[in-house]
């Protein structure tokens, strides 16, 4: 089999593989990553506000997100976001938002579902008398947060973000389902036309775990570097 | 300057934390509060400051009602200074900035102004040349007196301590207890959860001692020590003493 | 008189829409540069021309939006696409959902197996592994076959055309049931293109792939199936059909060689959106 | 929408003579269950091992854990598995390779073992982890009573560790019935596969994939009370975790 | 009974923290140990019963080579009884089954004749009734003298013990002391690290003061007391008897 092996399949489609898929997967893990992180941390705020109400919504939320399987969520959202939009805009045809938005927004409220629990252990695991001191400081709830908690508890998560982050990463592949063109998307593509999985798959999975190990690398080095400043 | 006045707490609809609570704190006065351990020394003096809300009763802090829902209760807040067991400096924010963050954003403070109080202030406690670490490079005792320092650079009008030595070094108390004796014979305000007897009878005007969240002796600190009069009372003191 | 459905929108937007797949050889396809290109998207242009005139507009911008087997029918139904342009087998459950135009392809379910297992007949696959892509009308036709005829396969379901493929090269199938067109380019795309063989045998009768729009637009398809009926009778059909089928296509340079067969031609000089069989002969 | 809605498709005969499109749909679930349950024992299995390896101090070890872990977790499933069912018996001596590729059901067990494979690292993390929040005094305990560091574990920093990682774990066991909809791959046709099989025959798309959300989250639901029930029973009384 | 001869401990290859270590204990004598944070104090006690593997000189108890590598660690460690200063009992294990642990998978007892054991011991630190109860549901003091009836339940030679009472409430303390006094009576052979100057008059014939790693005074305690040799011990010893 590997005798056979047809590397030109690669070479012929490295710029569609790099300059189109990997962008893309990057743009989107990057802009996901990011809007999940900040609805994340407002969900765990309303999780832990102390307001029962709020609280279950953001609860029903997280738990209802995280029982449905990722394709699922892209394929839905895909479909319901043009009338969402429609909804919300008023306007008299759904609003057609493209791929990439439709994705992107999806991957945000999903991932914000897990962030958020990330984000939330990691309010809780800063002692009582932080906020408390806070407080008896003068400080307002909002400024509390924003000056005291929310530093401390995003410092201490960064390795977890960051792990969950590498997930993404290489969830974004599931992309697929929209046929748009993500890396694992646009060699699997390549390798569909051109009948050459094998090469393509292994020429992917080389360059997932490069990636990967990359970024844990990185994960570890800062990990070393924040549990100086406690 | 502090009147505490018929105060009732509750954790929860079962379980009353404190139980017609009265008492007061003039000014320049030291008070010091003792008793078993869950008894309410902590729940009171965080009501003092309301950082518990409590149901029953009234506080009254210089002239202000603290359980008025009309009370801006963080400017409130910010004019009685308060020292918890474990410092609860800020992990992430170097000395300096633990003490300027407050006087900025709450008492809105140029930076430059609070820079200069802040050092002030610690030189005072004779942390100086510590102003530039992280509070996780000092020793217990250091970051003691930096949250005092804290707490004084937004110049309270009243000074809570929640049991400020239990969590320190033998060696370090000292150097902690003898900062807060100072403060003490310059006329500040305090209130004081502590089982330090020895700075209770150096520096006290009186003591409360609390048992299952009554006040059960509110006296003078020569006839709390000369006889308490409750046994309860008589038998903590007699425990924490005998080692 | 009044325009109505997707002709309406055509013209107040000024766009139409083409879905297409992104590997689907020779129907629809993406080129190196990731250009769709094919057989359909071809025919499809054809009917974008017809739309223009019809309309008599001097500019209409054509939108490509890709699909897959799971999207096509729900971009459709919700106004993404305007056409479908790829390889969509056209039978009578599916015309419940979508419409088509006239027939534009005809193949059998058949089977490909290497020329090494020496399998001649559909009988000679009893009691053998055989894929077959998951989903497909083919892997419907192989389970009632399989019952029908008591062979006792072990069916095989695959995600896709390419990996049913694969199951074969490594020989986890001793065969691939699928549209005998498909099986050619997959054959013409491998790396030993004379290993394989396509069986005579087929386990149905020539069936018509059709260029999908929306059902119950009855102005729109009468737009689109005159523009397509003028294609096949004018001779240009015939032409279009060689440029894919018969000569080198991008982006390898491969000829798939498969003339047009009878039914086809027949279905060319009379065109027809009929889903059954039997109707080409 | 121009969508011919028709809830009645469920009802329908599916191609194949194996009955309705519902049954179809149920014997995807089935196919879900099962593979989720097979892989979670191997991840839980593995996961344990590796987990368990990565805090022991032996450097050996804790790179052995380090490496699997790295392995498995940084290649996306999709690729994994694929690996495993078509490259994998290449590389093996060819009488291996053929044996492998005509084991019955080798979908179903490469799919369980590649998934399971899989999420053992992330279980390893987790357990990992919450073996390191235990005090270090813990071990040190177990250790000076005399037990071998296999009988520390085995009674001692286990039990406790997988209680305080109770909760992430039932998100694991979740991700791992999700991740069997990528089995797909290897033509592992189940909910999720046979939803889109119902959805190119019948081309009723919203139907089908309507039901097979529904299914899936009441799998997830029935996981959740269950893990919930679990962890309740297990609960230490008094104990609350991290503390 | 406990023999160190020139222990010297480093962490890393940087610190050390224990240098040159010296000294002795005979059966049935009560030696504390006492000195700043950080001097070594835990270190030392931990190296005697193998906790902690140190780098040069050598430890023997009761005649064995603590650091000799054919040395039974396991077996070794079940003959002292260690006793923690955050107590470490086991909290997923009722308080029976702490006791029960190590007495049945290190010394092979019957369950029978564990419980038997552990019920009078139990009876002797005055918590018989809560034997069934989990560590958690107990007080700080009760949780203190269950550690000590399990280390006890081992019958061991000797028995260490760090800093077991500065984790408590002060009414706590004088029941742990209580306990500890008692066994020191009985004869038991006992090496503690402690700040309890009053334990310390009361039953140590020796105080050990260490700083910076170095066994800079170890003298009877009148000795010590009365005149202690070194300014460091001089400047410990004023500042902790001071409040
Ligand atoms: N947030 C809370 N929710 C419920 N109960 C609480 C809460 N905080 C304190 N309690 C209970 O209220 C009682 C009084 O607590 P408090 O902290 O005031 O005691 P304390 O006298 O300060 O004790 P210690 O000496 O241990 O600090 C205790 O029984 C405690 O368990
Ligand atoms: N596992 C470790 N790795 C590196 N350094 C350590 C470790 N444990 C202790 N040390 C260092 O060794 C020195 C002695 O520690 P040790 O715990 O023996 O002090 P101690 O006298 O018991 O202090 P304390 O009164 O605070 O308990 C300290 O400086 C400490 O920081
Ligand atoms: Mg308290
Ligand atoms: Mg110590």
């Amino acid at each position: 089999m590997f005798a056979s092996f047809d590397f030109d399949v690669i070479r012929r489609s490295f710029g569609y593989l790099f300059l189109d898929g990997m962008t893309f997967t990057l743009t989107l893990t990057g802009l996901s990553a990011l809007g999940g992180i900040i609805f994340g941390t407002l969900i765990a705020l309303m999780r832990l506000s102390g307001f029962k109400l709020l609280g279950r919504i953001a609860g029903i939320y997280v738990d209802f997100m995280r029982s449905l399987p990722l394709v699922l969520v892209i394929f839905w959202f895909y479909f319901l976001v043009p009338y969402v939009g429609q909804w919300v805009t008023g306007a008299s045809r759904p609003i057609s938002v493209g791929a990439f938005t439709s994705a992107l927004v999806t991957f945000i409220m999903f991932e914000a579902a897990y962030f958020s629990e990330i984000m939330r252990a990691g309010i809780q695991s800063i002692s009582k008398g932080q906020p408390a001191a806070a407080n008896a400081l003068g400080l307002t709830y909002a400024q509390t947060m924003r000056y005291v908690v929310l530093p401390q508890a995003f410092r201490n998560m960064l390795p977890v973000l960051l792990t969950q982050t590498i997930v993404l990463f290489q969830d974004t592949s599931l992309v697929y389902v929209l046929s748009m063109p993500d890396f694992l998307g646009a060699a699997s593509k390549v390798a569909q036309r051109d009948g050459r999985l094998v090469e393509m798959y292994l020429f992917a999975a080389v360059v997932y775990f490069a990636i990967s190990c990359i970024a844990s690398f990185g994960v570890r080095r800062l990990q070393a570097r924040i549990s100086i400043v406690r | 300057m502090i009147e505490i006045r018929h105060v009732d707490k509750w954790y929860g609809p079962g379980f009353q934390a404190l139980k017609d609570c009265t008492t007061s704190v003039a000014k320049g006065e030291v008070v010091v509060v003792c008793g078993p351990s869950g008894s309410g020394k902590s729940t009171l003096i965080k009501c003092v400051n309301a950082l518990e809300p409590f149901q029953g009763g009234e506080i009254i802090l210089d002239g202000i009602r603290v359980n008025d829902p009309k009370t801006d209760l963080p400017k409130l807040r910010a004019r009685v200074g308060m020292v918890f067991q474990h410092f609860e400096l800020f992990p992430h924010l170097k000395i300096i900035e633990n003490l300027c963050l407050a006087q900025e954003k709450v008492l809105g403070r140029s930076h430059d102004e609070a820079v200069a109080k802040a050092e002030k202030l610690l030189d005072r406690v004779g942390l100086k040349e510590h102003a530039r670490k992280y509070p996780a490079e000092l020793s217990g005792g250091q970051q003691q007196r930096v949250a005092i320092a804290r707490a004084l650079a937004m110049d309270p009008i009243a000074m809570l301590f929640d049991e400020p030595t239990s969590a320190l070094d033998p060696e370090m108390i000292s150097e902690v207890l003898d900062v807060m004796v100072d403060l003490a014979r310059e006329g500040m305000t305090m209130m004081v959860v502590t089982h330090e007897m020895g700075f209770a009878s150096k520096v006290a005007h009186r003591v409360i001692f609390m048992d299952r969240g009554e006040i059960v002796e509110d006296a003078l600190k020569t006839d709390f020590f000369g006889s308490p009069r409750s046994d309860r009372a008589q038998k903590f003191l007699s425990k924490i003493l005998s080692h | 008189q009044q325009l109505t459905g997707t002709l309406k929108n055509i013209k107040e937007t000024g766009a139409i829409t083409l879905g297409f797949r992104d590997s689907s050889i020779p129907f629809s396809y993406l080129d190196d540069n990731q250009k769709p290109i094919g057989y359909a998207m071809d025919i499809c242009y054809k009917i974008v021309d017809a739309v223009k005139k019809e309309l008599k507009l001097d500019k209409l911008e054509v939108k490509l939006n890709p699909v897959t087997s799971s999207t096509r029918i729900p971009l459709l139904a919700n106004g993404t696409i305007d056409l479908e342009c790829g390889s969509t087998t056209n039978n009578v459950e599916r015309q419940k959902q979508v419409a088509y135009t006239n027939t534009h392809f005809l193949t059998a379910s058949r089977y490909v197996t290497k020329k090494s297992s020496k399998i001649n007949s559909i009988d000679d696959l009893k009691g053998k592994p055989v894929v077959s892509t998951s989903g497909t009308t083919n892997i419907k036709q192989l389970t009632e076959a399989n019952a029908a005829r008591g062979l006792n396969v072990n069916i095989i379901p695959a995600k896709d055309h390419a990996e049913a493929f694969l199951m074969v090269e490594t020989d986890r199938a001793v065969a691939f049931v699928m549209d005998d067109i498909l099986l050619a380019s997959l054959i013409a795309g491998s790396k030993a293109p004379g290993d394989y063989v396509i069986s005579k045998d087929a386990f149905s009768k020539p069936e018509p792939y059709g260029i999908m729009l929306r059902k119950d637009d009855p102005a729109f398809k009468k737009v689109v199936d005159a523009a397509t009926a003028a294609v096949y009778q004018g001779g240009e059909g015939q032409k279009i059909y060689d440029k894919w089928f018969t000569q080198k296509i991008p982006p390898k340079g491969l000829n798939l060689n498969v003339p047009i067969g009878p039914e086809l031609k027949n279905e060319f000089a009379k065109p027809s959106d009929s889903p059954d069989p039997d109707s080409y002969k | 929408m121009n969508y011919n809605w028709n809830w009645s498709i469920f009802f329908d005969p599916a191609p194949g003579g194996t009955g309705t499109y519902f049954d179809m749909l149920l014997s995807g679930l089935w196919l879900t269950i099962k593979t989720g349950i097979f892989a979670w024992i191997i991840a839980l299995a593995f996961g344990s091992i590796i987990g368990v390896l990565r805090t022991l101090p032996s450097k050996t070890a804790s790179w052995v854990g380090f490496a699997y872990v790295e392995f498995f977790r940084n290649m996306p499933l999709l690729v994994q598995l694929f690996l495993w069912f078509f490259v994998l018996p290449e590389l093996l001596p060819r009488s291996w390779g053929l044996w492998l590729k005509q084991l019955p059901n080798a979908p179903f067990y490469t799919a369980a073992i590649g998934i399971g494979l899989f999420m053992s690292a992330r279980v390893a993390v987790q357990l990992a982890a919450g073996i390191a929040s235990l005090p270090r005094g813990q071990k040190q305990a177990a250790t000076a009573l005399g037990l071998t560091t296999s009988q520390a574990y085995r009674y001692v920093l286990l039990p406790i560790a997988f209680r305080i990682i109770m909760p992430p774990l039932t998100s694991e066991f979740l991700n791992t019935i999700k991740n069997t909809a990528v089995a797909i791959t290897i033509g592992l046709i189940e909910l999720t596969g046979q939803a889109r099989s119902m959805q190119e025959f019948s081309f009723q798309v919203f139907e089908a994939f309507t039901a097979a959300t529904v299914m899936y989250l009441l799998i997830n639901i029935v996981v959740v009370t269950g893990m919930r029930f679990l962890e309740r029973s297990l609960a230490i009384p008094g104990y609350i975790a991290g503390k």
